[in-house]
Formats: C-alpha cells, structure tokens, sequence
C-alpha cells in the first residue's frame, strides 16, 4: 500500500443551481519521497481533491460523497476533527496559489512560519522561532534574520512563495500539497521554486502532490503525472510516457495549446482541436477524440511570416521616467524613491507587436501606464502618431484615449461587478460619440460580442457569471469598443489556463491581421511573448537591456541577464525531460 | 510617524479654531443672552453682568479675545450660569465622565465583540439571527427608556445596586451599561460583517491547513482585521461616550461632562458652551488620530501617512 | 452563438428583486413593512380622531370603543399610533436618504480627490462632528419657525392648499434640514474608507484608460460599489433619526402638538412606566417591528445587490 | 466556537457573583442609616450656581443658604407669618402709626462660624455690597424698600447728589426727560449712549469744555446743565463714592442696634428680611478675598465659607451633593435637631422619587406628575400634598389681535375648565385659580375667574367671533417640559370644544421661551408666579406697567394709582382693602388668564418630624428632628 492511497474519492457540490460533481470517483496514490503532478484546467477538481483530503472545503455546500484516503495506513477521511488537525499542518502541509493573498497580511511572517511548530509541538517560542529562522534560510530567503519580522506585503511575490514554502516544510511533513505554487511567479523565481521543492524533496524525503495548470511546469518536477478534466482523471502514467506518447485527446490538446520557443503555428491550436465533449443522458460528460484532429491542425501549420516592417512609427517612447516615492509610511520606513522606469527609448511601428519581457517589479507595467498617461510620467516624452502625450491636458487627451487602450491582467478586477455587458460596452461609444443612437451601439455591441467570440445572448449578463477566458474576451471587446489602433496588453493572459491562453492569444492576433492593430505586449512569459511578437524588449530595474527582433533575441541573447531568463523557461519538451530525467 | 502625528495635530488646531468660529457664532445667533432670566432684573444690571463677563465689547473683540486668554492663561472663561471657572467645570466632570465612558467601553466591546464573532462564525444560523436581533434591540431602544427599566427592574432589586447616585464602585454598572448599549450592538454589527469578510479569505483557509484549532483560526487570524470596522467606529464613539451623555448622567445622577452640553445651551451659557464644545473637539481629534493610528498598528498594509497629506 | 436577442431582461433590479425573493427573511420583512405602511398611511384615515381628548377616559384598557387603550389625555392611541407612524417612517426615510445622498456623495468626492482636498474635507466632517447639536436646533428653531410659518401662509394663500396640511408640512421641513445637516458625517467617513480602496481598483483604471471623466468614474463605477456598507449603515441610523424627531419636537422643531410621532409616544409613554406599560410597550413594538422590518430588509438588499454573491 | 461562547458565559456568571456577594449585605437602606447618623438627605433638583447669597436667585440655593445663613428673623415651624427671632432679638418700627422705619435690635451672643462677633456692620456692609452695582446682583430689587438704595444700586449718581441739596435750584422731577442713565438708542457721538450717571471725571470735563456732546432737552435751562456736569465732576473727582455720600436708609447706632428707613411703611418688613437677600455676610472673609464689588472671589469655596446658620458647609462635590454640619458656634446650637443636611442635585424627577421608593432619600423636592398616581397607590403614607404660594396661569399679549378685546381674553379664561385640567392632567391636588392672589392669612380671596362656557361663546360672539368664527390661529407659548406640554394639549382640546378656537401650540427649550414672552412674541403663554413673600403685593406689582415681569403690554393707571395708595397705607386691613380693589379690576380686564393655584406634592420620609407644610416652603432646619419612625418602609 502506498503511503498515501486516494480510492474512489467523491466530492460534490450542492448549491442552489444544482450538483457539480467536483470530485468524481478519482483513485490515486502517492510514495514517500515521490513527486506527483495533478494536471488540469481551472474548475478540473485539483484543488478540491487536496481539500477533501485535508478536510478543508466548506461543507456545505461541498460534501463528500465517497471513497477512502489512507495515509500512513490509517484512514483520514472524515477523521475526528482534531485527529485531523493534528495530521494537518504537521504530517501534510500545503502551499497555496496566491501566495499574496493565502498569507495573513496581519500578521508578520516569522510569527506565521513559526505557528505551525508552536501548535504541533511542545517548544518554547524561541525554539520555534529559531526552527523557523533556520527554515526560511534553507528556503532561500536572503537576510532572513532581518527580513523575518516584516509584514507579507514588504516581501515580493517569490519571497511569500518561499515563506508559504518554510511554513509547509518547517514541521518536517511527509507530504506536501502544493497548489499552483508558481503560477503567479516570474520564470526565474519559477525556476527556483521549482529547485527548491525537488531539492527538499531529496534532503527531507517529502512526498510532493503538485498541481498546476502547466503540463511545462509539471514536466520539470514530477515524477509521475495525474490528468483531470471535469472531476475524473482521464490518464495517470509516468512523466516520459506521458510527454512521448499521451493516448488522451485532452492530455493532446494541453501538450499542443502551449506556445513554446518552438512554436510554428500561427494560430495556436487548443484543447477543441483535438477533443469533442457530449453530455450523455445522465448529465455525465463524454469525452471524445475529435475525428478531424489532424486536418484541423494541419490547417493551423502555416509557417509566421515575419509581418512586413511597416516604416510609419506609432509610438515613440523618448528617455521616460517615472519615479515613485515609497516608504515615509506609519511604521517608519525612510523615504526614499522607486525608479519604476528610468530612461527607457523605444518605437513602436504600426501593425506590429512589440513585446515586453522582464520579471516583476521591472517597471513593464507602469511603463505601459505611462505611455497611456494612466500614471503620470516623472521625465522624457511619449509621442504618439506625431503629437506628444506627456503635456496633454485631460481634454484634448480625450481623442488619444479613443486611439490608445489597455487590457489587463485580471480581467474579473478591471470590470465594474456591477454592470452589465452591455452597459459597460455601450458606456465608451458615449463617451466617444461612437454610434448614432441606442440601437446603433447595441447592434455594434453585439457584432463585437461575435468579434471575440462571443455570444450575444449574454448582452445582460454580469461580468462574474463569464468565466476567465470569456472574461477576458470581454475586455478585450470594451477595448475594441472604442475603435483603437494601439493596444497595451499588461500580462493579459498570464492569470489562464494554457487552453484559454491559447484562445485568447489567437483571438489578439486574429484581430491584429483584421483591424492591423498595434500591440505592446506586457508579460512575464517569454514563450507566449515569443509568440505574438515581432520585436522583443526586455527590461530590467526600469531600463531597457534589450531590444531586438523576437527570432533574433531568442536565438541570440546578447545579454546576460536575457540569457537567465531564456534558461529559467521550462521548456516543457521531451529533449529537455529526458535530460532531467537521466 | 512623527511627522503624521505632528501633520494631524496641526491639522486639529485648525479644526479647533474652525469649530470656535462656529460655535461662537452659534452661540451669539441664539435667542436670548446668559442674563436672561424670569427675574425683575434691571437692564443697568444687565449691563454690569455684560461689562463683567467682557459680553459688552463689540463682536470682532469678543471674537478675538477668547482664544487668546485661551493660549496665554489657559483661561477658558467663568460659566455664567454655575459661576465658576469653566476650566474647573471640565477638570470636575472630566474625570467622572471618563471612568463612566471607559466602563461603558469595556462593557460595549465586551459584550459588542464576542457576540459579532460568534455571530460571525454562526453565520446565517438561528444564533447568528438571535444575536442580531438583540443587537438591533439595542440600537432601537433608546437610553431613556432602557435606563429607567433598569432602575426599576434590577437596581431596585438586586442589594447593593443603587438606583442612582455616584461615589460607590458599584455606581458605574448600570449607567455604563446604559451607555454602552447602543455601542455594543453597533460593534456587534460592524464585528459580524468585519469577520466574516475576513473569514472569506485565502489565508484563513492556510491557517486551517496549518492545523489550527477554529478558535485560535478566528482569534489569531480572523479577528486582527475583523476588528478594522470597529476600530474606525470607536474613534468618534468613544470621545462621545467620555464626554458624556446628558440622559444617562441625569437618569443616574452622575456628575460628568454631559448635561454641560445641554445645560450650557440652555442657560445660554456662552463660555461653558464653548469650553466643553472645544473640549469634545479636542477628543474627537484625538480619538480619531489614535484610530486610525490603531488601524495602522492593525493592518500594516495601511499607510496612514500617505492618507494624510 | 448565432441567436441576437437578448436573454429575457435581466436588469440588475430584476435580479436583485428575484434574489430578495428568495431570502426569506427579507421577504417577511418587506411584508411586515408594507403592513405597517399601509396601516400608517391608509387604514389611519378611517381611524378614529387621534387628537381628540376625552379627560375623563384616560388611560382606558383596550376595548372595542379603544382597541389599544386610550393615553393620559383620553386619546385614542391605535389611531395616534397610526398617525404618528406616518410622520416616523417618513423622518426616517427621508431623512436617512437626505443624510445618504449627502453623505455618499461628500465621502466619495473626498476619498477620490485624496491628497490634500481629502484632509480638508476629512477636518470639516471631524469639525461639524464637534460642533454642540442643541445649540444649532436651538438656532434653527429660532430662524426656521419664522420661515415655516412664512411659507405656510403663503402656499395657503397663493396656492388654496389645505391650511391644515400645509402647515404641517412646512413644520416637518425644518426638521430634515436640522437631520439631515448632521446624520451624514459617520456615513461620509464609511464611504470614503470604501472609496479609497476601490478606486485603486483595475476597472477604475479601465475607466480611465477608456477616458471617462472623473465625474463619471466616481459616479457610475466608484459610488455603486459602495452600495452594500452604505445600505447596512443607512438602515441603522434609521431609529436615531426617529428618536431625534422626538426631542426635536419638544424644542419646537418638527412635529407640532398634539400631533404625535412614534418618538414623542416613546417619549412620553416611558415616563408612565410604572402605572402604564402599556403606553411606551404598543408604540414601542411598532417602532421595533419597523425597524425591525427595515433592517433584515437592508440586509436583504445588500445581499440582492451583491452581484457578486450569486457567484457561488 | 463552543469555546468561545462558554468562555464568555463563565466570565459573566463570574460578574453577577460578584455583583450579588458585594450586594448581599444586609437590608438597611442609606436613609435608615442617615436617620440613625442624623443627616437629612434631601433632594435638592440641581447644582447651586453658588452660595453667595447675594449673587444667587433660585429656591434651591435658598435652601442651602438657609441652613448656612440665618436673617434678622427665622420662619416659625408650622406657623404661617411668624417671626422667630433669629439675629434680631427684637424689632419694632420706631413710629408704630407709621412702621416706614424700622430697629432691629441683635443678639450679643451672635457669632459666625469661625468664632468672630456678628455685629450690624456685617448687616450693613451685606445691603452695601448687594446693592453695589459692579456686583450685578439679579435679587437687588428685593431691598428697594430701603430708602435710595433703588437709586444706588443703579447708580442714578444725579439723583442722589441732588434730590437731598437743598440748595438745588429746580425740583428734581423736572428732570425727568434727561439721559440720566445709559441709553443705548442715543447717538454713538454724543454721551447720552453711556449715560451722565455713568461718565468718568475726564469724560465730564470734555463735556464741560463741549456741551454739545450731549443731548439735553429743551426744557433744562442751562445753567442748570451746567450745575450738573460741574457738581458730577466734583464728585467724581473726589473719588468718593456714592456710599458716603448719600443718606442711606440703613445704619448702625451702635454694633448690636441695625436701624433701617424705608421709602414708605411696610407692616411685613419682618417677613421680607426672612429672605436670604436680607441675610448678612461675614464683611471679614469677604473682604478678605476681595472687594465688595466683585462677582467672582473664593469666599464660598468650600475651604472659605464662613456663615451664621445653624450649619456650617462640611463638603461640596460639584454636581454630586453638598453637605453641611452643625455649626458649634451657632447662638442656638443647643436646640439644634439634627446633625447635617445632604443635598443631592437631582435633576431628573423620577430619579429622584425612584431613589425616594430605593431607600436613598429622606425628602423629594417634587413628585413626578405622572407618579403622583403611583406613589398614592404604592406609598401612600409618604406623599405629601400642600398649598404653596404660587399661581399657574396663561398670559395673553393684549398687544395682539385677538387678546385686544378684553371680552376675547375674559371668555377664553371663562372657557377654560380648570377643574378638569386639574383633575385628570395635573392630579396634584391643585386649586382652581378664583384669582391672581393665592389664599393666605387675612387677605380676601378673590374668586371671580369661573369655569361658564355659555357666559363665554356669549362673550366671545359679542366680540365679533360667534362660534370662534374669524379667529385667528393663536399661538400658545409653552416650554419643552413633557408635563407642560400635556397641560398645554387639554387646553388646546378644551378651547377648541367650547369656543372652536383654533391654538397652536409652539415647544420651545426655557431661554426661547422666556425670550419670545419678552419680545411679546406671542398670544397665549403659560406662565406662573411663585411668592417671593408673604403678600398680596408680590403678585400685584408685577402687572405695573414698567414691571419687568409684566410682559403682557397690559397696564392700567387705576390699577397703579390703587398700588401706590396701598403703599402709604399703615393699616393692614385697609391696605389689604385697597389691594383687593386693584386686583378685582385686573381680573375684569383679566390679562393673564388664571388656571390655578399651586399645591407641593413631594414624597417624605417618616423618619423626619417637624417638616410642617409652608406657604413658602422655606422650612427652618434647625428645629427638625429625625427619628426612626416605626412601621415605616417595613417592606
């Protein structure tokens, strides 16, 4: 029997609007000293399986139906609460996705890593305190001794992973549970992580489960790979046999959606490519192979021309600077000035995509603010179509705001909750005089519903009854909405899942070969940034390092610091495997 | 922070000097004069009083007198309807006040903030919906009804308990209570929705998956920043509960600063007005300083200092 | 994908009204409101004279002449009730939203505008917090009773409007401008709390990037965010502004005797405690009941106007 | 959370412990134990405003004052009108047929509280210094009586410079029209605005250099203007004041001998000097923590007061209680009854009569109108219901229309059902009001205000408003006291039922009130009057038309004339005659309407004996006693 054995587990959800079966009848096991991968997109029942184990879902409206989970040999499905509680926390951990928003903000971060001692065991606090010390040294925090006692916000995103990784590991468990733990991280910091769990893995023999969305990611550390899709696994091999021969259309369809270094396509196939569902009569789905997959394909395999160099600049970026001041906060930091951006030079021709890379806190994203004037510029000019946008005043901006828009990263936080499709699509044709009347704007409401796919039954919906994808669709319809030439794209679908990714980065290039938009792409992701861009930025401390063709700068990094970041990009392709591998 | 502490209290001297111009103005625009009485009294006389208190001068003068003798001798004028310092007044009544309003404090989060908690935790459940509905008993039923219901229901039962009066330790229970009724289930309502927006969060379910106890989940994790509304509210609260409230020190005979407020209108008393007007302002800038010091202490997301430029 | 029309008018009042439906307690309440509204403002006029005093039938028990007893002065006190409920719900309807819009839209401009012009109306709202409320009723009632008096006659004269109903109407207004002056500090520093969070918001950015004014943004994406803590708060200020009306009366600012109000029966049944209960009890379980009513059904609204909350 | 919740219960289970094992000893209450002690604890309705007793005016500081302080005379026990001695051994009018002056001769043995002889110089210089302007004393007017100290006290320097020199060329009341005094109508350049009586020496010689700078009338020649100016200025430039050189009516032939002149004879000077203005003031203290014109000094102050009442101050916590002692050195200290008195400022009348029924108080100061109804039932032995020198009534501003006609105002006094007003809204045992002057010893009663409807609408249609057709809306003036409001709301029904008169009734807090009755800013207002002392004239001369408390616009040269006869009049009866006459004729012109007369109803402890009822409700404190009183509180 393996250390920990899932039989049959069966979660569901009992709402108001019916069942999900959440967890459906899913067996699994995992040994000491093993990595796992749990592969699937969001809503495939990853996390909810961790929870049931852990006893950790809501009940209700989650209840769980059925199955055994031994651990140890002993049964901890619906365990005695505090029988649980003495497992949890102490034998298995869990590290979480968000690792801003799973860590107390309340609290300081030495007192969270070392809480798990204190409960678990009978130490003195400055025994546990120093245990804790010692864990976040091991997990690679730099000066911990003088980092320890601030607060989760002071830390940056890879730091809190780390510190959410000190608190699973500093009880020494035998397993951990560790969901999405890199999905909102940069490839370097990614690619620590990474190391690090495999790392403690071999130094404390701990089981790992590790979830993701990225079957790249997964590649990299598992051993073995389960793949869900609604609630079922639909293949669990080893990680080669997945990755040389995956017989599942979906395991096909996430293996192809992701766009690597390798890319040829131009449009990137997805997960519709190669599966077909059908909802039996008993409310179960099918899963099936589509017939047509590989003329579908076949179809999508058109080599990318490098998009002709169109010789009218766009957008002209003159030694802009925008500088913050921080700190001169409550509790008596100095002040002291940030440079987000800090002299960067750099064009933008028209209908082409110009992407930038760089890890977070380089100052991409406020770089894109400032070209919009949505944060105001310290020093140097943006120049847009021939007229500088930094000594605008708020009306005669108006026209640029027509021509210039942005799409964000979370899609969910840059629409008003409280405003339908339809009101927040009409709302910019007002404001802009686009339209005749009402009815003019709802027909052009729904013609660019359609645009981006969607349908035009949902005109009177609210934005939390789409999902991610669909979400971000709509932004990118209200952008559209104003008629623009320029976009900025802020890490627009570095939040998806691979297969919405795909979809959405389709919809973006399919618009620009339409409408012959120009694109700043914001991301941290230098794989999709290779695939949608013609000329690559890449920016670090506020300065531009880089700029170069995409083909050239991703055969060719001149620099160094592009170099790190190439490498740290989990490849997600057999070469690569079979090195890790032997 | 010392800047933002020194920023704020300048900020309050201005608010003091905004309130005295109000106040002042209020005052003279009310009908009638501090002499104005039932009596036979001559106008020389009337006169005399003006000429004493310094109310014969012009307006501007008056104006501008006041808060000078304020800041060079701390002089805050003489009541004219108690005949004494207005000074004396505050630093008598103050003091009873703020045992009074510290009491009713102690009882308002006592019982306000167990009861949003278990509230809280009970969501949606006939203990959640009892506790709310007693809270809501609390804000609808009003001191001057609760306070002699008191009086008659347990002071003059229970031994020891008086029904009014001031001096005994026991004295304070029950005007604190009455005091402190209204802000208890205040606090019950703004703790509920406090804690179970926080228990929605991420991080409540990591300090599950820690294996903590649920009691040590909501008390260590859940009620640092469940606690944010309630601290906003309390600022403002708590310098009205120690400055006094004019129904429950005349239901309970206690001798603190707020039948000052009342009386002082009444009687047209311009300084004592003034004085206890300035008095509460001071507090509730103060108050408001430590409560959104507080909520920094809280929430070290929080920088107040940016807030306060 | 291809069908154009629109599914069925899903506005967001349907919504929340399809919501509310299905919170029961909130339905409830609405039922007991509308109860207690109808009683007030139409079953009273087929009630008897609520100012008409018999001396010598004070304090009378319930009975079919008097179904809830008669007061000190020989009244009827169902109909007082009754008559008093219209001007109660009233002040704590209008009032609560006069003190809503003011303090909504102040709380908002002051957290959006930030940085200085925010301390500035933050050390307003700390200044009129400070400034002693008997001295401004006292002021007011001086200046106000001249004006409403004035005005009475002249809509009487001018316009033929019932000299009866006119004058009690020109009493009442005098009273939400003193309410309404004061009601809305609180609620301003609750809304510029909401506001200074949201509009650090990525839709508000999304506002801006599309060009909206400020006007806009702050009206049409800030302000409806704010909806649920304004609701829950606005619901409990209720009773004060009730209770309020009661003393204001007694200083000549608002309801004139012998008309009465649930806070002047409040006010004067509790000091018949120990002989007649029954004289603060009836009037106080109207009150209740309405309050009662007004804030399961706030939280009710919340709840229906949480978009969001529908999500799981 | 079970935790949480059995936690909180235990920590309050553990509080009501506590409360009950702190309660739980023994059942005697605080007045039991006072009685045993000898303290009367006696509710008192507010904080003094001081204890000076030439700076306050209220009953209840009077209360206080009393037990520190004792006057010429004291207030028999249980005998209306008679006078005890108090400071005085005897006194007597020095002419009997003609009692305008009067000798009091004092006690050798009276002493103040800190050893020091009590002589008639402390009586003088305590008229001195109430009367002196600078201390602005708003009971001034209680020693008018005396001879120029009217004038004095509102510094008419002309006056008394001139109306006693013989030498004076014209008769002083030829002067009649001159600004003596200040007028703040007058013309900011000229003088007058401040008023000759009031200017400096330096003012005086720019206006000796510049007579324009003053407004005479005509009819003063000029070298009259000019005696005037130069004879002020002399006087001012002695730096003399007034004092010395007036002939004022009090003086001290020697230091146990007080004699006092007054403007006309006065049989009651005796009952007046009962009044705490009368009372002397240790001249010592006071001048030893100031002069005799200021307000403000520290001779009250707790540590300072000296008295001569049976009682000296034992402690003063503001807002809290004050408490006196038996004063060793008081002449009488042997007889004294009790041991000291608490006074507790209760503001609020059902915490007051609620802390009577819980044991903490020995006398109310008033009951409740609504427990009256309650305390009968529950502790009947304790209530107490006596007449007090006082009448309710409405004042009508004759000024306005309606109230111009004397038959509007008569029949709506005619209409007003005063027995049924009393006996369903105020049940306090209230007297309908037959007239302006309360019953009392020797005087005849009027009893010309009767409740007659019919008489009334007859009265009222004569005056042109048959069935109260073409009233105006009338606006009743009342305060924001629950108790005046109900009285107000049974008024309203009952005009509205017997002359379709429509009223208004306008709630305002006391100031407002008190301010819109002066401005005559009114129709109807409640009102009422309680006796300063025992005599028809202290509810008489108030409706003179220069009265301060007149405020109706009413005034009536019979009415005035029929006054001032009974002024000059010794003989008790003929004067009573004559006051009688002049208030049957206000009572047919009947400005104020009367309601009633006022009765004391209050709650009294057993355990106190000698508290008799009094008109004036001024009871002497020494000669109280406090004895358990058996069968009392037995529940």
């Amino acid at each position: 029997m393996s250390f920990l054995e899932v039989k049959n587990l069966k979660t569901y959800f009992h709402t108001r609007a019916g069942t999900t079966r959440a967890v459906d009848d899913i067996s699994f096991s995992l040994d000491k000293g093993e990595i796992v991968g749990v592969v699937g997109e969001s809503g495939s029942g990853k996390s909810v399986t961790c929870h049931s184990i852990l006893g950790l879902l809501p009940q209700p409206p989650a209840k769980i139906e059925g199955g055994n989970v031994s651990f140890d040999g002993g049964e901890i499905l619906g365990l005695d609460p505090p029988l649980l509680r003495a497992i949890r926390g102490k034998r298995i951990s869990m590290i979480f996705q968000d690792p801003m928003s799973c860590l107390n903000p309340y609290l300081r971060i030495l007192d969270q890593v070392a809480e798990p001692i204190l409960v678990h065991e009978d130490v003195t606090r400055e025994e546990a305190e120093s245990r804790a010390m010692e864990m976040l040294k091991k997990v690679g925090i730099r000066d911990a001794e003088g980092r320890a006692n601030s607060y989760p916000h002071e830390f940056s995103g890879g730091m809190r992973q780390r510190a959410m990784i000190a608190m699973a590991l500093v009880t020494k468990p035998d397993i951990l549970f560790a969901d999405e733990p890199t999905t909102a991280l940069d490839v370097t910091v990614q690619a620590r992580i990474l190391g690090l769990l495999r790392d403690m893995r071999d130094e404390l023999g701990v089981a790992v489960l590790f979830i993701s969305h990225d079957l790249g990611v997964v590649a990299d550390v598992a051993d073995r790979v389960v793949v869900m899709y609604n609630g079922k696994i639909v293949e669990q091999t080893d990680v080669l046999s997945l990755f040389e021969n995956p017989s599942h259309p979906y395991v096909k369809g996430l293996l192809a959606c992701r766009p690597t270094f390798e890319t040829k396509y131009h449009t990137l196939p997805t997960v519709e490519d190669f599966l077909e569902t059908e909802t039996s009569s008993d409310g179960s789905l099918i899963l099936r192979e589509r017939p047509d997959s590989q003329e579908r394909l076949a179809a999508l395999e058109r080599e990318v021309e490098p998009s002709a160099c169109s010789d009218i600049t766009l957008l002209q970026v003159d030694a802009l600077k925008v500088h913050f001041q921080s700190g001169g906060g409550f509790l008596g930091k100095p002040l002291e000035v940030v440079k987000a951006v800090d002299g960067v030079n750099l064009q933008i021709q028209k209908g082409q995509t110009l992407g930038l890379v760089g890890e977070s806190g380089c100052g991409k994203t406020t770089m894109g603010r400032a070209i919009l004037r949505l944060v105001h510029a310290t020093g140097g000019d943006v120049t847009y179509d021939g007229s500088s946008l930094t000594s605008l005043s708020g009306m005669e901006l108006l026209p640029f705001r027509k021509r210039m828009q942005i799409i964000f990263q979370d899609p969910y936080a840059s629409l008003n909750p409280r405003m339908t499709i339809e009101q927040a699509l009409i709302e910019p044709m007002i404001v802009h005089g686009l339209g005749a009347d009402l009815e003019d704007r709802r027909s052009r409401v729904v013609d660019l519903l359609e645009e981006v796919g969607l349908s035009s039954a949902h005109l009177r919906r609210y934005p939390h009854e789409f999902s991610g994808g669909q979400r971000q669709r709509l932004c990118v319809a209200r952008a559209l909405a104003v008629e623009p030439e320029f976009i900025v794209c802020d890490e627009c679908v570095s939040a998806m899942d691979v297969s919405v990714q795909a979809q959405v980065l389709n919809l973006l290039r399919e618009l620009q070969d339409r409408r012959g938009l120009t694109y700043l792409f914001i991301s941290h992701d230098l794989s999709v940034v290779k695939f949608v861009s013609d000329e690559v930025a890449v920016m670090q401390a506020g300065r531009i390092v880089e700029l170069n063709s995409s083909e050239a700068l991703y055969q060719n990094p001149r620099e160094e610091y592009t170099k790190e970041l190439l490498h740290a990009v989990p490849r997600g392709d057999l070469e690569t495997l079979r090195q890790r591998l032997h | 922070m010392f800047r933002f502490i020194l920023g704020r209290l300048l900020q309050g001297l201005l608010v003091l000097f905004a309130l005295y111009t109000i106040t002042f103005f209020l005052a003279k625009a009310m009908p009638g004069e501090p002499f104005t009485t039932e009596k036979n009294v001559s106008e020389t006389t009337k006169q005399y009083l003006r000429k004493l208190y310094g109310l014969d001068k012009p307006l501007p003068a008056q104006y501008i007198i006041y808060p000078s003798k304020i800041i060079t001798d701390r002089d805050f004028g003489v009541s004219t309807s108690k005949g004494r310092p207005v000074r004396d007044i505050i630093a008598q009544s103050f003091p009873v006040s703020l045992i009074l309003g510290l009491g009713a404090m102690s009882f308002a989060i006592g019982i306000g903030i167990p009861i949003g908690i278990i509230s809280a935790v009970r969501k949606n459940s006939w203990v959640d919906w009892s506790l709310m509905a007693v809270a809501m008993v609390g804000i609808c039923v009003p001191a001057f009804t609760i306070g002699p219901l008191l009086q008659i229901l347990i002071a003059a039962n229970v031994p020891g308990l008086k029904v009014a009066g001031w001096g005994n330790p026991l004295d304070f229970l029950l005007p604190a209570f009455t005091l402190g009724l209204v802000s208890a289930a205040y606090l019950a309502r703004l703790t509920r929705g406090g804690v179970l927006e926080i228990l929605s969060q991420d991080f409540i379910r990591t300090a599950h998956a820690k294996g903590l106890s649920p009691t040590r989940v909501i008390l260590k994790h859940g009620l640092r920043g469940g606690l944010l509304p309630s601290v906003a509210y309390l600022g403002p609260a708590f310098a009205a509960m120690i400055s006094g409230s004019f129904i429950v020190e005349t239901i309970f005979q206690v001798p603190g600063m707020g039948q000052h407020f009342v009386n002082a209108a009444i009687s047209r008393d311009e300084f004592l007005l003034m004085g206890v007007a300035l008095f509460f302002g001071f507090l509730i800038i103060m108050m408001n300083l430590i409560s959104d010091i507080l909520t920094g202490i809280l929430d070290p997301r929080v920088r107040i200092g940016k807030a306060a430029q | 994908m291809s069908e154009k029309t629109p599914e069925a008018g899903s506005s967001l009042w349907r919504d929340a009204w399809l919501r509310m439906g299905k919170n029961k307690a909130a339905m409830a309440s609405l039922g007991v409101f509308t109860l207690i509204v109808f009683m007030c403002f139409g079953v009273a006029w087929f009630c008897k004279d609520p100012n008409a005093v018999t001396l010598t039938n004070k304090f009378a028990s319930p009975s079919g002449e008097h179904w809830m007893g008669t007061d000190a002065l020989g009244r009827d006190l169902f109909s007082r009730i009754l008559y008093g409920g219209q001007i109660s719900i009233l002040v704590g309807l209008i009032a609560t939203a006069v003190s809503v819009c003011i303090g909504v839209t102040y709380g908002a401009v002051s957290g959006f505008a930030g940085g200085r012009p925010d301390a500035l109306m933050m050390r307003i709202v700390d200044t009129l917090l400070s400034i002693p409320f008997l001295v401004v009723v006292i002021v007011l009632q001086a200046v106000l009773s001249v004006w409403s008096s004035d005005t009475s006659s002249w809509i009487v004269q001018h316009w033929n409007w019932d000299k009866t109903f006119t004058d009690r109407l020109t009493n009442i207004v005098p009273l939400f401008f003193a309410l309404g002056l004061f009601g809305w500090l609180t609620l301003a520093r609750i809304v510029r709390a909401q506001v200074m969070s949201l509009k650090e918001r990525e839709f508000v950015e999304a506002a801006r990037a599309l060009g909206y004014d400020r006007f806009r943004i702050l009206f049409r994406h800030i302000i409806p965010n704010t909806l649920g803590p304004t609701v829950v708060y606005a619901t409990l200020t209720v009773p004060g502004f009730i209770m309020y009306e009661a003393t204001l009366s007694f200083l000549g600012l608002g309801v004139e005797a012998p008309n009465s109000s649930w806070g002047i029966l409040i006010k004067e049944g509790a000091n018949f405690m120990e002989t007649h209960p029954a004289l603060l009890i009836i009037p106080g379980i109207f009150f209740s009941l309405t309050l009662f009513s007004l804030n399961f059904l706030g939280d009710g609204l919340r709840d229906a106007f949480d978009v969001k909350a529908s999500k799981d | 959370m079970s935790y949480i919740s059995k936690k909180t219960v235990k920590k309050h289970l553990f509080g009501i412990l506590i409360i009950f094992s702190l309660g739980g000893c023994g059942g005697e209450t605080a007045v039991d134990q006072a009685t045993r002690d000898g303290i009367l604890i006696i509710g008192n309705t507010s904080e003094p405003k001081g204890l000076d007793p030439h700076i306050v005016s209220g009953v209840l500081e009077s209360n206080i004052i009393g037990s520190l302080f004792e006057g010429l005379v004291v207030q028999h026990p249980s005998q209306e009108g008679v006078a005890l001695p108090g400071v005085a051994e005897k006194w007597y009018p020095s002419n009997p047929d003609r009692p305008d002056e009067w000798i009091f001769e004092l006690r050798k043995d009276a002493k103040w509280s800190d050893g020091e002889p009590l002589t008639a110089e402390d009586f003088l210089f305590a008229f001195r210094r109430i009367l002196t302007p600078e201390l602005a004393s708003d009971y001034a007017f209680m020693l008018f009586y005396i001879r120029d100290a009217e004038p004095f006290h509102k510094s008419q320097r002309a006056y008394l410079i001139f109306r006693n020199d013989e030498s004076f060329p014209v008769k002083w009341e030829s002067l009649k029209k001159v600004d003596f005094g200040p007028n703040e109508k007058a013309d900011k350049k000229t003088f007058n605005r401040k008023g000759l009586d009031h200017l400096t020496a330096k003012e005086l010689e720019t206006l000796q250099a510049t007579p324009s700078h003053f407004n005479w009338p005509e009819s003063v020649a000029v070298e009259i203007r000019e005696l005037i100016v130069s004879k002020s200025l002399e006087f001012a430039k002695s730096g003399r004041d007034l004092w010395e050189l007036i002939n004022f009516g009090a003086t001290a032939p020697n230091a146990h001998t007080l004699k006092v002149k007054l403007n006309a004879p006065l049989p009651f000077l005796a009952e007046i000097t009962k009044h705490y203005t009368w009372f002397p003031v240790p001249k010592h203290v006071v001048l030893e923590h100031g002069t005799i014109g200021e307000r403000f000094t520290d001779w009250t102050k707790p540590a300072n007061l000296v008295g001569n009442g049976a009682f000296k101050l034992k402690s003063w916590r503001f807002n809290d209680h004050i408490e006196v002692e038996r004063n060793p050195n008081y002449w009488d200290a042997d007889n004294v009854g009790i041991y000291g008195i608490r006074y507790l400022p209760i503001s609020n009348l059902f915490t007051e009569d609620r802390m009577f029924y819980d044991g903490l108080l020995h006398i109310t100061y008033t009951l409740a109108p609504e427990l009256i109804e309650y305390s009968r039932t529950h502790y009947p032995e304790f209530v107490r219901n006596e007449l007090y020198l006082g009448t309710y009534f409405i004042r009508t501003n004759v000024t306005r229309e309606p109230f111009t006609d004397p038959r509007v105002r008569l029949a709506f006094s005619m209409a007003l059902d005063q027995e049924a007003i009393i006996d369903n809204v105020l049940q306090g045992g209230q007297k309908p009001a037959g007239g302006l002057v309360p019953p009392f010893g020797g005087y005849p009663t009027s009893s010309a205000v009767k409740f007659d409807p019919v008489a009334a609408q007859k009265l009222l249609a004569e005056a042109g408003y048959p069935g109260g057709k073409g009233l105006p809306d009338i606006e009743f003036l009342t305060t924001d006291k629950e108790s005046s409001k109900a009285t107000a709301e049974a008024m309203q029904a009952i005009w509205k039922k017997h002359l379709g008169a429509n009223i208004k009734i306008k709630q305002m807090e006391w100031t407002s009130y008190i301010t819109n009755m002066f401005d005559k800013n009114y129709d109807l207002a409640a009102g009422g009057w309680i006796g300063d002392y025992m005599d028809p004239l202290t509810f008489l001369d108030m409706w003179m038309k220069d009265a301060g408390n007149n405020r109706t616009g009413w005034s009536s040269e019979t009415f005035e004339k029929l006054l001032a006869e009974a002024g000059q009049t010794s003989d008790p009866q003929a004067r009573y005659a004559l006051l009688a006459k002049a208030e049957s004729l206000f009572l047919n012109e009947r400005p104020i309407l009367p309601l009633y007369w006022y009765t004391r109803n209050y709650l009294i402890h057993p355990d106190v004996k000698g508290w008799d009822p009094l008109l004036l409700d001024n009871h002497p404190y020494k000669f109280l006693k406090l004895q358990r009183d058996t069968g009392a509180m037995e529940n």
